[in-house]
């Protein structure tokens, strides 16, 4: 007995709740507010809800069924006979999609329920929960596709998905009269692009490699032509295997960097925090940047081979170890440059890719449970953190509005931004219960023992130690500032004396928000439970042999997809690797870390800034320059620029005068002007305007020509046919024989 | 001189009659004159099927310098009507007046 | 004898006859009626399209329906119909495209109704006749035929530059032909016959003279399309055309350029067409690249959008030019999905034109606000165009790619080629954001946006139908791969041999 | 077949007669003259073996055209049609030059051609039934079809000086 049939509901569900909210929510909405927002923001909820429960039960069959990877088709997609080319809309129900399907549909519903709070009142709600399913829909459509192709589908919808709930409030326009949320709307959208560039190049590779896009074949097929040592015939050249498939995977690390904010391409999810908050901690935390998590641990054998056959990028680095130092630098610079962040929801933000960093960099090292541990746990605290900051700035914004009413008079303008760290301060009796939670999500991810972040940062830092010193010492310099800026973030939010009104009068979120995040928090505390390693060498070996133990879940659960392949004679390489042993070294060292980044914060910090227009106490010191890595400004402030000049000059400068007017009006025409008038001597030069123009002027004053034989006398026309008469009679009587 | 004309001296005759018609197309001006050479032309090609028909002994040259009378006379029927509808409106048949298709 | 594609090309001209028919009366009652005609006779051609499309088998790869009759025997000139997987698209496309343009200028039109309809008519007969003639010279009377009702479609409904542009159009297309035509008769005249299946089969007798005549052909369908040095009438004609012509004009003028690419260029000079293959993809892929930056830093919503067909159009010609199934397959939808994302573009800035007369994007921003069902539907539209998956353009896009990545005729380094092609994905994401950013979002300033009516019921209609398939080929393509996988590959085996030979 | 003198006789009446027609200011004259070289053709269609063709062309030609050319002029009055003069103007006389230069190459041509080829040989067919019944057999057996097709010609050109001839009343909408 077993589910698998009911997996297209996981798609159906949210499918048929962003159907019945896009076309008639508005309405039930509008007709009546507070019941309506009940009904849609509930219907939305229960949808991603149902498709967790369908996950559960995946879960629970593919437990039950031998943990071997099910195939659910849906319909054909593309088929192009004569091209061998075959997509189809299937599902693929193995462990780690539905380790994924569970973290989305479990933690979006949650955050679902948040929303409801969150979006109260907001003249768009409806179309805010439309969006919502949305997402959800694609999101499951890119962690249960089959094939590459389908999971692009998902890969793109998301980032569209994305880009609609980053520009939500599309109409608001910032201090500087710019549309700053449409803008980052759109930022996220082509920086994702850039990174799809890459996976649909990759794609095309596969195919032209293995004549499908199915993962199942393509991975059969690469270690089968990585074992037999066949070249892969690729326009007409024949090329190794290794060589193709480190193009692929250079490839899908560029949509990795896309997808989930690495660098070159971070920039955009910072930005991104103009969405309202659930969507940052739903999309730009726990599901959708994640994806490029999910893109290398799905490919992990692709990956595998590349870093078997030591085949090297421009002969310099294998595309394992670029992904692995991408991760890792990510993870520092990110981590760096939340130190000189104001905004509550920014430090949080480079706070995700600095942990999408460490996830990256994992997976990178081989260590593809542990990034998939990551990705949970992080799933977990950062949904929390970021729904937590969306608490307080809702208290934050409900404070000032009280004074703004309570006070008359006192509405003057002085900058009061509700997202901004300097106005806060003393939080922690204000909004009690999410000064509890937040403190435990912070906790978790500077990575304080027992928490879920600790195991899964440990388990990261513990195979970076075991594969490169350097990579291990930038790993553990980028959880200390991990643990420095949560410090600092929760000083200057929940410690210390309000410094501004607002932060005063700031109140406890409502209960349909808060409770969420204590259900986060809860999942946070116990997330570590997921993949607790093994304390000594001795139980590895004994529960290896039983594989149904307590030890390392997710590693047992994840091995059906990630399996043990062999690549070669010599050896089996084993993915996952050798089992993690604790190493209380490590574990150590990593809570060292922890602390010191935190007592560090504290040092710095406390008590300060006393004043929300006090410098920071960083300002002056090189870390603050460091910090403001200038890669954002290096797009915006350089690339965008000219980009928009290259492209106005292109279009008008290129296309329109020198194309369209100079080389057509000017040269082409009056070249055939001038031919024209020493023709028919009847011409004169007046009016440019295009070959196009000239040859009509040409006709036209050719025409002015011709027009004399057109008197309008039937005389003359007569004459002109007799004159045609009498020419043919000639013709054929003398001429034709 | 031969002691009966053949179709040669017809084709003579025909050939001048037509040029002449042709002419008074071509130099007259008044509109109905120029018909009145059309019909000449016409005239002068029906003489010549008239004249091969009773060169090659057929019927089929007679009938239809028939049929061309008939157009003739509806030719001439328009073409007349048209110069009366001119004259109204223009109060001239002079046709070097009605140039409207002047380019 | 085999009359249906005779009777559905001229269909529309039993249309043309009864609104002739109908006086224009003063109290304008008329005009309701003339578009009803003009309408039902769309319709009935679009039904007969779906008719034909019945009676074709798909598994057959060769000429179906067909249509011959001798025209002028001493020249070897016929007139003969058929279709077959290249074309069958293409009719059902035109006949569609057709008739929203028609029920789509409802009210867009307000001068000159009887002659406007008489020329979408026309029109619609002559694209139909373009793409079902087998015969070189009945193709190039159809071909020439569709220039004047669109001349005069641009020339009398056009906006302010409207006669500037239709001169250009109609000179421009014109003077490409003529190379055509000169290519046409030295092949007739060789061969003794125009029919193209029996040119195919005496390529030997033209063959020595194939890269000229590849080049007459190419001249003409490149400027139509149009291929990257070519272009530049295009942006003053789909600008300055009423918006029902810029649809047909994107939807299916456009089409007869790469249509004319796949029927005549590839099957009748295979060599060549190998032979020049990389140079055009190269001038293809310029144009994709060069058109969505272009198209990036317009200001006028109309001049955007045509732009972007260089560009998409781009995608297609190098789909052809790789000469494989896949690429020519893709290149074949592709055809079809622009000529319905950009036709519904065309439509929608149309629709907001006809509110406010105002082209430039300036005017706009935060259209959503005032019409959010309309807005809801044109972010589809545009996500179509950009080629999200599961929407239209993706599938075409892929295809493409995927075509151009194995194309034997891009060697050695066709991986080059694609990858400076899929750039045209991103700039497709940073051109139509920015429209659609600039159109739909931002706050509500100025006076005309506040003023706009909300859309109604034929709008939504239209909108509607451009989705259905929209959705259709994006979800399940497979239906339309199907009617040309026959052919294409019957074509792309063709071609293979003739390269192999030439080895 | 006729002697060439009466023949040459009758021929140059005919060109002298088109000749006046065309060369006289007169309509009124030039359509006399035109009678004129009907009669003289339909004389020659009888030698020719064509005595229908020959009554056919004096009541169609000779009565109704002309009678109708005539009408016209009178109509129009024939005072108004002296009016129209062909003098030549500067611009016009290389179009008369060239009118004759091509009469002239016209004429040249039949001649050449006259003198190059003898289209006649020596041998004449035997005079056929050429009487009217005849002609009427073969005209509604074998060219039925075209005799109709005339009937209809001639009723669209009924139709058409119909409406040529309509004259519009003014202040009333359909006249």
């Amino acid at each position: 007995m077993n589910t698998f049939s009911l997996a297209p509901l996981i798609l159906y569900l949210p499918l048929a709740g962003l159907l019945f909210n896009g076309l008639i929510g508005r309405g039930i909405v509008d007709r009546n507010r507070p019941k309506g927002e009940r009904l849609v923001g509930w219907l939305a909820t229960l949808m991603t809800f149902s498709a967790f429960i369908v996950s559960v039960t995946l879960f629970i069959s593919l437990a039950t069924n031998g943990f071997e990877a099910w195939f659910v088709p849906i319909m054909n997609w593309i088929t192009i006979p004569a091209a061998n080319f075959t997509v189809n809309w299937t599902l693929q129900v193995d462990t780690l999609s539905v380790t994924m399907m569970l973290v989305v549909t479990g933690v979006g519903s949650l955050i679902h329920v948040y929303a409801i709070g969150y979006m109260h009142g907001d003249p768009d709600f409806s179309r805010f929960f439309t969006y919502f399913n949305l997402f959800i829909f694609f999101m499951l459509i890119l962690i249960s596709g089959s094939s590459y192709l389908m999971m692009f589908v998902g890969w793109e919808g998301v980032g569209l998905c994305s880009y609609l709930l980053i520009s939500f409030w599309w109409d608001r326009l910032d201090k500087n009269g710019i549309p700053a949320n449409a803008n980052a709307g759109r930022k996220a959208m082509v920086m994702n692009r850039i990174g799809d560039f890459g996976v649909l190049l990759a794609m095309f590779l596969l195919f032209w490699t293995f004549g499908t896009l199915d993962y199942k074949p393509v991975f059969d097929g690469a270690v089968e032509l990585y074992k037999s040592g066949q070249v892969v015939q690729f326009g007409g050249v024949g090329v190794p295997i290794a060589t193709v498939l480190s193009a692929v995977t250079v490839l899908f690390l560029l949509g990795v960097a896309g997808k989930s904010a690495q660098i070159p391409l971070y920039t955009w999810l910072p930005d991104a925090m103009a969405g309202p908050t659930p969507v940052s901690a739903l999309i730009h935390a726990a599901t959708m940047v994640t994806a490029g998590v999910y893109l290398l641990v799905r490919s992990n054998v692709l990956y595998e081979i590349v870093r078997d056959s030591g085949a090297l990028l421009f002969g310099l680095i294998s595309t394992p170890d670029l992904v692995a130092w991408v991760g890792a630098l990510t993870a520092f610079f990110a981590g760096l440059i939340a130190f000189s962040q104001n905004d509550i929801k920014k430090v949080l933000a480079y706070s995700t890719v600095s942990q999408l960093g460490f996830m990256v960099a994992a997976a990178g090292m081989g260590a593809y449970v542990a990034a998939m541990f990551h990705l949970i746990t992080h799933a977990f605290f950062k949904a929390l953190l970021f729904l937590g900051s969306g608490s307080v700035i809702h208290g934050m914004e409900h404070g000032h509005h009280e004074i703004a009413h309570g006070h008359d008079g006192h509405g003057e303008d002085d900058g009061f931004d509700p997202q901004d760290m300097r106005y806060m301060g003393g939080l922690r009796h204000k909004m009690p219960t999410t000064y509890v939670v937040y403190m435990i999500g912070a906790l978790a991810l500077a990575g304080i023992f027992p928490l879920a972040g600790f195991w899964s940062k440990d388990e990261i830092l513990l195979h970076g130690q075991t594969h490169a010193l350097l990579l291990f010492l930038i790993l553990a310099l980028a959880a200390l500032g991990t643990a420095f800026y949560v410090g600092r973030q929760l000083i200057m939010t929940f410690f210390g004396t309000p410094r501004h009104a607002a932060a005063e009068h700031a109140h406890e979120s409502p209960p349909l928000m808060t409770r969420p995040l204590v259900v986060l928090a809860i999942l946070t505390i116990l997330g570590g439970l997921l993949n607790v390693p093994y304390l000594t060498a001795a139980q590895a070996e004994r529960h290896e042999m039983h594989p149904q133990g307590f030890w390392l879940l997710l590693e047992q659960w994840e091995e059906h997809s990630i399996p043990a392949i062999e690549l070669s004679e010599e050896g089996v390489v084993h993915l996952p690797h050798t089992p993690v042993v604790f190493s209380p070294v490590v574990a150590g060292l990593s809570m060292l870390l922890a602390l010191s980044g935190l007592a560090l914060a504290y040092l710095v910090y406390k008590g300060r800034p006393k004043t929300y227009s006090e410098p920071d106490r960083l300002a002056r010191t090189p870390i603050w320059w460091w910090s403001i890595l200038p890669l954002n400004t290096l797009y915006m402030k350089y690339f965008v620029p000219w980009f928009n000049r290259f492209a106005a000059w292109l279009a008008f400068k290129l296309d329109g005068e020198f194309w369209h007017d100079f080389v057509h009006d000017r040269v082409i025409r009056d070249l055939f002007v001038n031919f024209a008038d020493f023709s028919s001597n009847v011409l004169d030069a007046q009016g440019v305007d295009g070959i196009v123009n000239g040859a009509g002027s040409v006709t036209r004053r050719l025409a002015g020509v011709l027009r004399l034989t057109q008197t309008g006398y039937a005389r003359t026309y007569a004459l002109a046919v007799f004159l045609g008469a009498v020419g043919l009679l000639v013709y054929f009587l003398f001429m034709a024989n | 001189m031969p002691s009966a004309v053949d179709i040669n001296w017809y084709i003579a005759l025909s050939g001048i009659l037509f040029v002449i018609g042709a002419l008074g197309v071509l130099l007259r001006r008044n509109a109905i004159i120029l018909f009145m050479s059309i019909e000449l032309m016409l005239n002068s090609a029906n003489l010549l099927f008239v004249a091969f028909a009773r060169h090659l002994g057929e019927l089929e040259g007679q009938v239809l310098v028939f049929f061309v009378i008939t157009v003739a006379a509806a030719e001439v029927a328009v073409g007349l009507a048209l110069i009366v509808a001119i004259f109204r409106s223009k109060k001239s048949i002079n046709i070097d007046e009605i140039n409207l298709l002047k380019g | 004898m085999n009359w249906w594609l005779t009777i559905l090309t001229f269909l529309p001209l039993v249309g043309v006859l009864a609104i002739l028919f109908i006086k224009e009366s003063e109290d304008g009652s008329s005009r309701d009626t003339i578009k009803m005609f003009a309408i039902v006779t769309s319709a009935a051609t679009f039904a007969m399209s779906l008719f034909v499309l019945f009676l074709f088998d798909p598994t057959n790869p060769t000429l179906q329906l067909v249509d011959r009759v001798d025209w002028i025997p001493s020249w070897g000139i016929s007139y003969f119909m058929g279709i077959d997987g290249l074309s069958i698209l293409m009719i059902l496309l035109t006949t569609f495209i057709s008739l929203l343009a028609i029920i789509g200028s409802w009210t867009a039109i307000e001068t000159q109704l009887k002659q406007y309809y008489i020329f979408m008519l026309l029109l619609e007969t002559g694209m139909l006749g373009v793409f079902l003639a087998q015969d070189l010279f009945l193709f190039y009377v159809f071909w020439e035929f569709t220039l004047i009702p669109m001349y005069f479609l641009i020339g009398i409904w056009g906006g302010s530059r409207r006669v500037y542009a239709s001169i250009k159009f109609f000179l421009y297309t014109m003077a490409g032909s003529l190379l055509m035509l000169i290519a046409i008769l030295y092949m007739g005249i060789t061969n003794s016959t125009f029919a193209v299946p029996d040119l195919i089969a005496g390529r030997e007798a033209f063959a020595h003279a194939q890269n000229l005549l590849f080049i007459g052909f190419f001249v003409a369908f490149a400027i139509k399309v149009p291929v990257f040095p070519f272009h530049s009438w295009l942006p003053d004609a789909h600008t300055e055309a009423p918006t029902a012509g810029s649809i047909i004009l994107a939807g299916v003028l456009l089409k007869m350029g790469t249509y004319g690419f796949i029927r005549f260029n590839l099957p009748l000079f295979p060599e060549a067409s190998y032979k020049y293959a990389p140079i055009i993809a190269v001038l293809a892929i310029i144009g994709i690249i060069y058109g969505a930056i272009v198209s990036f830093a317009q200001k006028d919503a109309k001049k955007l959008v045509a732009y972007s067909s260089i560009s998409h159009l781009g995608f297609v010609t190098l789909g052809i030019f790789a000469l494989n199934n896949a690429g020519i397959q893709g290149a074949i939808l592709q055809g079809v999905n622009h000529g319905l994302s950009t036709g519904a573009l065309f439509f929608l800035v149309g629709a907001l034109y006809e509110r406010t007369h105002k082209r430039e994007m300036s005017v706009y921003g935060g259209v959503w606000k005032v019409m959010p069902l309309f807005s809801v539907l044109s972010l589809i539209i545009v996500l179509s165009s950009m080629g999200l998956p599961g929407l239209n353009g993706f599938v075409g896009e892929f295809t493409i790619l995927l075509g151009s990545m194995g194309a034997e005729s891009l060697t050695p380094q066709p991986w080059i080629y694609t990858a400076f092609a899929t750039t045209g994905v991103i700039l497709a994401a940073v051109y139509l954001l920015w429209f659609f950013q600039r159109l739909f979002m931002g706050p509500v300033t100025t006076d005309e946006v506040k003023s706009l009516r909300a859309m109604n019921r034929r709008e939504l209609g239209i909108m509607l139908a451009f989705l259905v398939f929209i959705f259709w080929i994006g979800i399940a393509p497979s239906a339309y791969f199907y009617l040309m996988d026959g052919t294409v590959n019957a074509l792309v085996t063709n071609i293979s041999s003739a390269v192999l030979a030439l080895r | 077949m006729i002697h060439p003198i009466p023949f040459t006789l009758l021929a140059a009446v005919a060109v002298a007669a088109a000749l006046g027609m065309l060369t006289s200011r007169n309509a009124v004259h030039s359509a006399l003259y035109l009678v004129l070289n009907f009669m003289t053709v339909a004389v020659l269609y009888l030698v020719l073996n064509a005595p229908f063709i020959a009554m056919v062309q004096i009541t169609v030609y000779a009565g109704a055209i002309v009678v109708l050319f005539l009408f016209v002029i009178m109509l129009l009055g024939a005072d108004l049609l002296r009016g129209v003069t062909d003098e030549v103007r500067g611009s016009e006389r290389y179009h008369r030059y060239l009118a004759v230069l091509l009469a002239l190459v016209l004429l040249g041509v039949f001649g050449y051609l006259l003198l190059q080829n003898n289209f006649g040989g020596t041998t004449l067919s035997p005079t056929i039934d050429a009487s009217p019944q005849a002609l009427g057999i073969t005209l509604f057996q074998d060219y039925l079809f075209p005799f109709e097709v005339t009937g209809v010609l001639l009723l669209a050109s009924i139709i058409g000086v119909v409406i040529f001839g309509h004259t519009r009343k003014r202040g009333k909408e359909n006249a």
